[in-house]
């Protein structure tokens, strides 16, 4: 695939063992990377994937273990040492100052000066050199808060870059990322690897791996398992590695009679935070029994779309019908007590009360109605023995409704709002990004739980910008751009070119 | 009287102390630190200005020992708060019971078991520029013949614009007070910035103490600050976290106080305690009407440790 | 009452700086005039020493006022009469009773409370200890809060002194302009503005007056900024009696060049500024040394009020005067002092009294 | 278990930071060149050696404990009430005059009274709510102010003609108003002799005892439930801990910012009625901040912003208040703002949970070279 220097090992990671506390977050692994090598990393939530990378960038320290660069032992305790052996990484979250310019983000760290004043305009010129090079195209002058995130990917790279790195690690680059800019990344690493340089790329989704990776590792439960060259492999073969199981991949759906419209949203507007408008007189429907996907590339009214529905935003024109009544811009609570429930987008800021235990955060809409609290007082037996029934319903782990949920893993968190929505017995389901960051097997598992629901007549809003989730799970997609909804197709006649064609904005 | 050079001039008496402390707490929010801790270390500058003021005769001597005193309060307020991870407004809560309580514990050493030190002569105090420059009284005499520490104050608020806004360093220490972690990974030593910028704040607010001590009066005693250094932390958050927002902010405040003292002398039929509350009530009108959301940095607050 | 004398102490300035916490200078008269006695007396009463002690109120021992004095007064009868004196100070209004009953504790034989403020607290310690002595400076027991035996009030007529430095002050303007700066507003502080109207009046009806308060006792800012005013306004003579709010009005007087008169001790003299050209004295310290050294000598007055004015020598102005203030207004001052004493001159202590004696 | 071992480790955590508190202020006190040791012990027999200076304590303590309780309560809800100064004061302008202008028979009275108390205070708490929930100010800016704005409006009601009393003081609340234990028996004649012959009884009445410490902890019980047992602590807990997903979750923020201000508010103006109706029973002018409100923030910062806890740690704080001013007499003589110097840091050691930590490494780090 890529033209490796199998002589040349740029980095050697020997026995690498890293402890916190009691928990074992990787243990004696070895990784090694040529160069022109795209060398993949595997493995399911908290395997111990980011821990490792971090390391390497010196974010933290092994317990043990010893890492070479070029040939050369180096002890890297802390990014500025792994940046000067010409190691970038794309941080798994964004490492971006958000009301900070493009501009600012790059030079940051590394500014070009005059006598410690900034000199913003030789750095600009810089930066569009740099990004005409790796055809990285972003505008300088925004402010990381107001651009994609995929647009802030990019920056990423461009940090890296900027500072003349040769080995870049992405930790999950593509879990944010629409389908072209998945594509498009690709060939920025293909760009690098022409260059010489090696990627080490973190991604659960085994496409990408096949696609883009030339050796891959695979890590479990911070164990390496195996290296494999990814030529020889099937995805099944990835996954069952990963795993330690069989992994089905698409979800096993039989066709389910639709009836009565539950969710009717008739024409509406709605203004971003900026004021501008973000959705542009929106139209749609979804049926009891039925998966509706909404497909689009971030940041075409997505959120706002979602926000509008829930009542978190303001609709400036046109109306939201749930089951018949008119729910616009009635309040959460009044929109939360008509049968809507939603998974949202950001499990951490929105979804959860990190601070509150697993009980308390199983009851976030419910907790002033029966049985769950008697005129204004907690009925804290019923609120743990709700917590219980769904720890054990949902496979929540571990098995302890008494923990704080911040420090459950990502996955479980995800779980225990997804136990919560669909113990309130929804009408509507609605589901923005429900896998996002998951593993495959978590994935799987979400998935069969959103089928289940549709299977119970639920009326399901699926919003993903994970093109192949939306096109595994919905009955019909909708494809949203710029704020409106101009084709909506059903889900098997759907095309993955057609999809991404629309997802564009291109007209029939 | 010329009402209007008396009004401003007065404005920027009030206004100076409250400027440097504020700007202190510009610094020290900035980088991601809060400080509710600047009454006390303003206290302690206020002590120390007098005492080594009183003692040394020299008033730059005083106003630097103000600012080390009060820097080295900081110092225990980033120990705490940078290296070990202290919930920040409790560290800064203690230091406003240790600044005066160590200011006045020491102050009766220094001056027979007297919480009030002795008083400086004028021409050991902080002078004044343009002194008789312009005639006296004028318009001209009111606003410009003020204390050095005045000028200071203004240029120490633009420097601080520009280091924030135009210099590496200013961009590191807003980055750090956005996102520490973003800062940690491009090789930034994010502990060692919030050091250097919750000292700095502690050196601003002991200057901001100085400026009273040695400037507005020419001794310390225990109602010299009181209160100011909330009301500078006040200002802080009310200019939107910025030092040119503070420093607005700052000469508001100094303002309606100074139409408080103008008012005052004008035998209006409207009871004192009602005219001492226009300051205050000002300050929120201003708030309500035209001052938009304050928003702090994103990482104020959160202490930053690796591992 | 004892001391006449009030001018014969002219040298007390020098000595009294160095001297530790107790400088007013007036206890240097009683220091000449005990010396003598107070010797013997001290062996005499060696083994029953009297225990006094005092409370002051949120100013502070250091207030540069009455609690500063009282506590100069305490410590004076500590070392000429023998007696054993100690202070609390208190930081809120809810400290007055603890702190009394304390004292109490710690057997003293005389409680002071120290201010106006004090007086329901020290009235309630006074009813409820029979067994001991209370006094209290700068309040009075009226019918409706009557003093039982144990308990005296001690007030001063602070419009007396502030009448004989408002005649220095109207005789020493050359703008015929002066100010007056309150610290709040409340009788004690109407009696310093009165007197000293009265006084400006009667030796210049034609000078025009400034009055303007604080509202507050500590804020220096405020009142330099008041004081600014004055003087740019055309005063350059101005009379305080606000506290520490004084200060600044102290320090606007130093950097304007202009002249200011201070209140209840020498101010020259604590604060070495010599554009102090008086105060106007209100001798705290020997009230108390007075009534600790009568109750020595086995007399006590309780139960009633003492008001003292001129005529006992506890007020007056400041022996540093004469730095300042020319000869011939000096005499003029000793002449109103006696036709005060003599009932001659009736001083307003209050701004109805005044308006009545003094409006055109 | 798990919560019981938590509770105390927390607790053990505080016991440290006030051994840690008081070490260091005897190496400051060594220093200056007086004993610590002596003072200490001063300041101990000062609190406990009579049953009088253990009711003086308590007195001391009550309004700290409950402006503890309201700035806990506000920290627990995610505000930062530093306004509790000003709701106290509100309570003390509203308790007295209450206490003065209304005719109503005993028992009902203070109730009276303290209900107006609570819903002032409350009202004056929910401004600083109302202007963050509508206009997004900052709560500190404007409890600044309101404190301000408090203390004027105190000393300009004292001048209200019928109010005023007397210099610098209204007219102190009518009898019926008191909580003063036995405050009729003790002042009346027949009382008075009966005392004189019970001096352990006297000794105790002496001080102003009242039921206010009875109240003071009956809040920090109701406010503990409200909090962790009720739907309305439940909300307010979670727009504290993360005000979007309260937003997600249907609840109403800002609504609910104005209502934990109110809560907050009122808890702090009950302590001015108390301070009124059990101790001083009049507002006299204030020349300055009396500094409840910034020591119910030590208060609870102490109690970790557990109203239960903010029990102990108000009387702790009380009794170093109480038993630091007998510090100043004979024979010690020591300024008391040593009292302030151990209050600082102790609450530096609480702001520091992680100093157990760096003891644990410094532990770790010799045994790993041992
Ligand atoms: N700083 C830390 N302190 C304690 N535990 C940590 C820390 N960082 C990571 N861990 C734990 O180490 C394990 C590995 O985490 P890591 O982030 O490396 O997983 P990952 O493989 O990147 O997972 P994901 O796919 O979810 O990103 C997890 O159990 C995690 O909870
Ligand atoms: N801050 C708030 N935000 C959103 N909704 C609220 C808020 N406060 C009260 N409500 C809602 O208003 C209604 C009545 O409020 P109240 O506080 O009496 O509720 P409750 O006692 O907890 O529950 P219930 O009304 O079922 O007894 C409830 O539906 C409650 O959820
Ligand atoms: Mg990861
Ligand atoms: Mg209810």
């Amino acid at each position: 695939m890529h033209n490796i220097d199998y002589k040349t090992k740029v980095i050697e990671m020997k026995n690498i063992t890293k402890k916190f506390g009691k928990l074992v977050a990787n243990d004696n692994i070895n990784l090694t990377v040529y160069k022109g090598e795209v060398h993949a990393l595997l493995g399911e939530n908290g395997a111990g994937k980011s821990t490792l990378m971090n390391q390497l960038y010196g974010m933290i320290e092994p317990t043990s273990g010893e890492i070479y660069i070029n040939g050369k032992k180096i002890n890297i305790t802390n990014p500025n040492i792994a940046i000067k052996n010409g190691i970038g990484m794309v941080h798994q979250h964004f490492m971006l100052v958000q009301p900070f310019t493009v501009v600012e983000n790059i030079i940051l760290g590394n500014e070009i000066t005059n006598h410690g004043i900034l000199d913003m305009k030789k750095a600009k010129e810089e930066i569009i050199k740099l990004s005409e090079k790796y055809s990285l195209y972003v505008n300088p002058d925004d402010k990381i808060q107001d651009i994609t995130v995929g647009m802030q990917q990019r920056v990423e790279i461009l940090k890296a870059l900027y500072r003349g790195a040769d080995i870049l690690i992405l930790d999950e680059p593509t879990s944010v990322l629409t389908p072209q800019e998945i594509q498009e990344l690709v060939h920025i690493m293909d760009n690098l690897t022409k260059e010489g340089k090696s990627v080490i790329i973190i991604t659960h989704k085994l496409k990408e791996i096949k696609q883009v990776a030339d050796n891959c590792t695979i890590i479990r439960r911070g164990k390496p398992i195996d290296t494999v060259k990814v030529d020889e492999v099937t995805e099944e073969d990835l996954a069952s590695k990963m795993v330690g199981r069989e992994v089905t991949f698409v979800v096993p759906k039989e066709d389910h009679e639709t009836s009565d419209v539950v969710l009717s949203i008739d024409n509406i507007t709605v203004k971003d935070n900026r004021g501008l408008i973000a959705v542009d007189g929106l139209s749609l429907e979804v049926k009891k029994g039925e998966i509706l996907g909404i497909a689009g590339v971030d940041g075409n009214g997505q959120n706002e779309l979602v926000e509008a529905i829930t009542g978190l935003r303001k609709i400036e024109k046109g109306h939201v019908k749930v089951n018949g009544k008119d729910v616009t811009n009635l309040s959460p609570r009044k929109i939360i007590d008509n049968k809507v429930s939603t998974i949202p987008q950001d499990r951490q800021k929105v979804g959860l009360v990190l601070d509150f235990t697993v009980y308390e955060n199983m009851i976030l809409e419910n907790f002033h109605n029966e049985p769950f609290s008697k005129r204004g007082v907690l009925q804290k037996d019923e609120i743990i023995k709700n917590a219980k029934k769904l720890i054990e319903k949902f496979d929540i782990r571990p098995d302890d409704e008494k923990l704080l949920v911040k420090s459950l893993s990502g996955g479980n968190q995800q779980k225990v709002i997804i136990a919560r929505e669909i113990m309130n017995h929804p009408d509507l389901l609605i589901a923005t990004q429900p896998t996002r960051g998951l593993d495959v097997g978590a994935i799987e598992y979400v998935h069969k739980e959103l089928i289940k629901q549709r299977n119970q007549d639920k009326a399901i809003l699926l919003i993903s910008l994970e093109l192949d989730e939306v096109m595994n799970v919905s009955d019909r997609i909708a494809v949203i751009y710029e704020g409106k909804i101009n084709y909506i197709v059903d889900a098997k006649e759907a095309t993955e070119t057609e999809l991404g064609f629309e997802m564009a904005g291109g007209k029939k | 009287m010329n009402s209007i050079g008396f009004i401003l001039g007065t404005t920027l008496m009030y206004s100076t102390p409250l400027i440097y402390t504020s700007l202190g707490g510009v610094i020290s929010e900035k980088s991601g630190v809060v400080n509710i801790g600047l009454e006390g270390m303003m206290t302690m500058g206020a002590f120390i200005g007098a005492t080594v003021g009183y003692y040394s005769g020299i008033w730059w001597l005083g106003l630097i020992c103000a600012g080390i005193g009060a820097g080295l309060l900081a110092l225990l307020h980033a120990v705490a708060s940078v290296t070990l991870g202290a919930e920040q407004v409790v560290s800064g809560i203690a230091i406003n019971f240790l600044g005066p309580g160590l200011s006045l514990f020491l102050c009766r050493k220094f001056f027979d078991g007297k919480f009030m030190t002795k008083s400086i002569s004028l021409e050991n105090k902080i002078p004044k520029l343009f002194k008789g420059v312009f005639p006296e009284y004028s318009v001209l005499d009111n606003i410009f013949n003020q204390e050095v520490t005045v000028y200071l104050a203004f240029l120490l608020a633009i420097i601080m614009w520009f280091v924030l806004y135009k210099t590496r360093a200013g961009l590191r220490v807003r980055a750090i007070g956005e996102h520490p972690e973003a800062a940690d990974t491009l090789g930034i030593n994010v502990q060692k910035v919030r050091y250097i910028c919750v000292i700095t704040s502690g050196i601003l607010s002991g200057f901001g103490g100085a400026a009273m001590s040695l400037a507005v009066a020419s001794n310390f005693f225990p109602t010299l600050i009181s209160g100011q250094g909330f009301i500078a932390l006040a200002a802080m958050i009310f200019g939107k976290y910025k030092p040119q927002g503070a420093l607005g902010a700052c000469l508001i405040f100094g303002a309606a106080q100074a139409l408080v003292v103008f008012l005052g002398g004008k035998n209006l039929a409207v009871p004192l305690d009602v005219l001492s509350m226009i300051p205050y009530i000002l300050t929120l009108v201003i708030l309500m009407g035209f001052i938009g959301k304050s928003v702090a940095p994103a990482a104020d607050g959160e202490p930053y440790i690796k591992e | 009452g004892c001391g006449e004398k009030k001018t014969d102490t002219v040298d007390s300035g020098t000595q009294v700086n160095d001297d530790n916490g107790s400088n007013a200078d007036s206890q240097e008269d009683i220091n000449d005039t005990e010396d003598t006695d107070s010797e013997d007396e001290q062996e005499d009463v060696a083994d029953k020493a009297l225990k006094v002690s005092m409370v002051t109120d949120t100013g502070g021992i250091n207030d540069q006022s009455f609690n500063q004095l009282a506590w100069a007064g305490l410590e004076k009868a500590q070392k000429d009469l023998g007696i054993t004196a100690e202070f609390l100070e208190s930081t809120q209004e809810a400290d007055y009773a603890p702190n009394l009953e304390t004292l109490y504790d710690q057997d003293n034989d005389l409680i002071w409370g120290i201010g106006y403020l004090m007086a329901d607290a020290v009235l309630d310690a006074a009813k409820t200890n029979p067994d001991r002595k209370y006094a209290i400076i700068d309040n009075a027991y009226t019918e409706e809060q009557e003093a039982p035996d144990n308990l005296l009030g001690v007030t001063f007529s602070e419009q007396e002194p502030s009448f004989l430095v408002g005649y220095i002050a109207g005789k020493m303007t050359k703008t015929n302009n002066v100010g007056f700066v309150g610290g709040m507003e409340f009788d004690v502080i109407w009696r310093f503005e009165s007197g000293y109207r009265a006084g400006v009046k009667t030796a210049n009806p034609d000078a025009e007056i400034q009055i303007q308060y604080v509202n507050d006792f500590g804020d220096t800012a405020k009142g330099k900024a008041i004081a600014n005013g004055m003087y740019q306004n055309g005063a350059d003579i101005i009379f305080h009696a606000a506290g520490f709010s004084g200060t600044g009005v102290i320090e606007s007087a130093v950097e304007n060049g202009k002249l200011v008169i201070g209140v209840d001790q020498d101010q020259k003299v604590i604060l070495g500024k010599d554009e102090i050209i008086t105060s106007a004295v209100k001798k705290v310290d020997q009230a108390i040394y007075n009534v600790v050294k009568e109750l020595q000598e086995g007399k006590w007055e309780g139960g009633s009020n003492i008001n003292l004015g001129l005529a006992d020598g506890a007020v007056g102005i400041a022996d540093t005067s004469v730095d300042s203030v020319p000869q011939d207004i000096l005499d003029e001052v000793k002449q109103l002092e006696q036709d005060i004493i003599d009932k001659k001159i009736t001083v307003p202590a209050t701004r109805e009294e005044y308006d009545e004696l003094y409006s055109e | 278990m798990e919560k019981k071992k938590i509770l105390s480790s927390t607790v053990k955590m505080t016991l440290l930071s006030i051994l840690l508190g008081l070490i260091i202020t005897a190496i400051i006190l060594l220093a200056a060149g007086y004993n610590p040791l002596e003072i200490y012990a001063v300041i101990v027999k000062g609190v406990f050696s009579k049953p009088k200076y253990i009711s003086y304590t308590i007195i001391r303590a009550t309004p700290l404990i409950l402006t503890g309780i309201s700035v806990a309560f506000a920290f627990k809800t995610g505000l930062f009430n530093i306004g509790a100064e000003g709701q106290f004061i509100i309570g003390t302008i509203v308790a007295s005059m209450a206490g003065y202008f209304f005719n109503l028979p005993i028992v009902i009275h203070p109730i009276v009274v303290m209900i107006l108390a609570i819903v002032f205070g409350g009202l004056y708490g929910s401004i600083i709510g109302l202007l963050k929930a509508k206009f997004g100010i900052h709560e500190v800016i404007t409890s600044i102010m309101l404190n301000w704005i408090a203390l004027y409006a105190h000393n300009a009601v004292i001048n209200i003609p019928g109010f005023f009393a007397r210099t610098n003081k209204a007219h102190p609340i009518k009898e019926s108003a008191s909580i003063v234990f036995l405050d009729r028996f003790k002042n009346s004649d027949s009382g008075k002799e009966w005392l004189i012959n019970h001096q352990a009884i006297r000794d105790i009445l002496k001080s102003p005892v009242n039921y206010g410490i009875i109240i003071a902890i009956i809040v920090a019980v109701v406010i503990w439930f409200i909090l962790n047992k009720t739907t309305l602590g439940y909300r307010l807990r979670a727009v504290g801990y993360n005000k979007f997903a309260a937003e997600y979750g249907g609840i109403n923020v800002k609504r609910n910012i104005v209502t934990s201000m109110f809560i907050s508010g009122s808890v702090s103006g009950l302590a001015g009625a108390l301070m009124i109706m059990g101790v001083s029973k009049g507002i006299t002018t204030l020349s300055a901040m009396e500094g409840y409100g910034l020591d119910g923030i030590g208060v609870a910062l102490i109690a970790g912003n557990s109203p239960i806890s903010c029990i102990f740690s108000g009387i702790f704080f009380g009794a170093l208040k109480y038993g630091g001013t007998k510090i100043q007499a004979k024979p010690i003589e020591a300024p008391k703002e040593i009292i302030n110097i151990m209050i600082g840091t102790i609450i530096f050691f609480v702001a520091i949970p992680r100093i157990v930590n760096v003891f644990r490494r410094i532990r770790d780090r010799k045994g790993v070279t041992e």
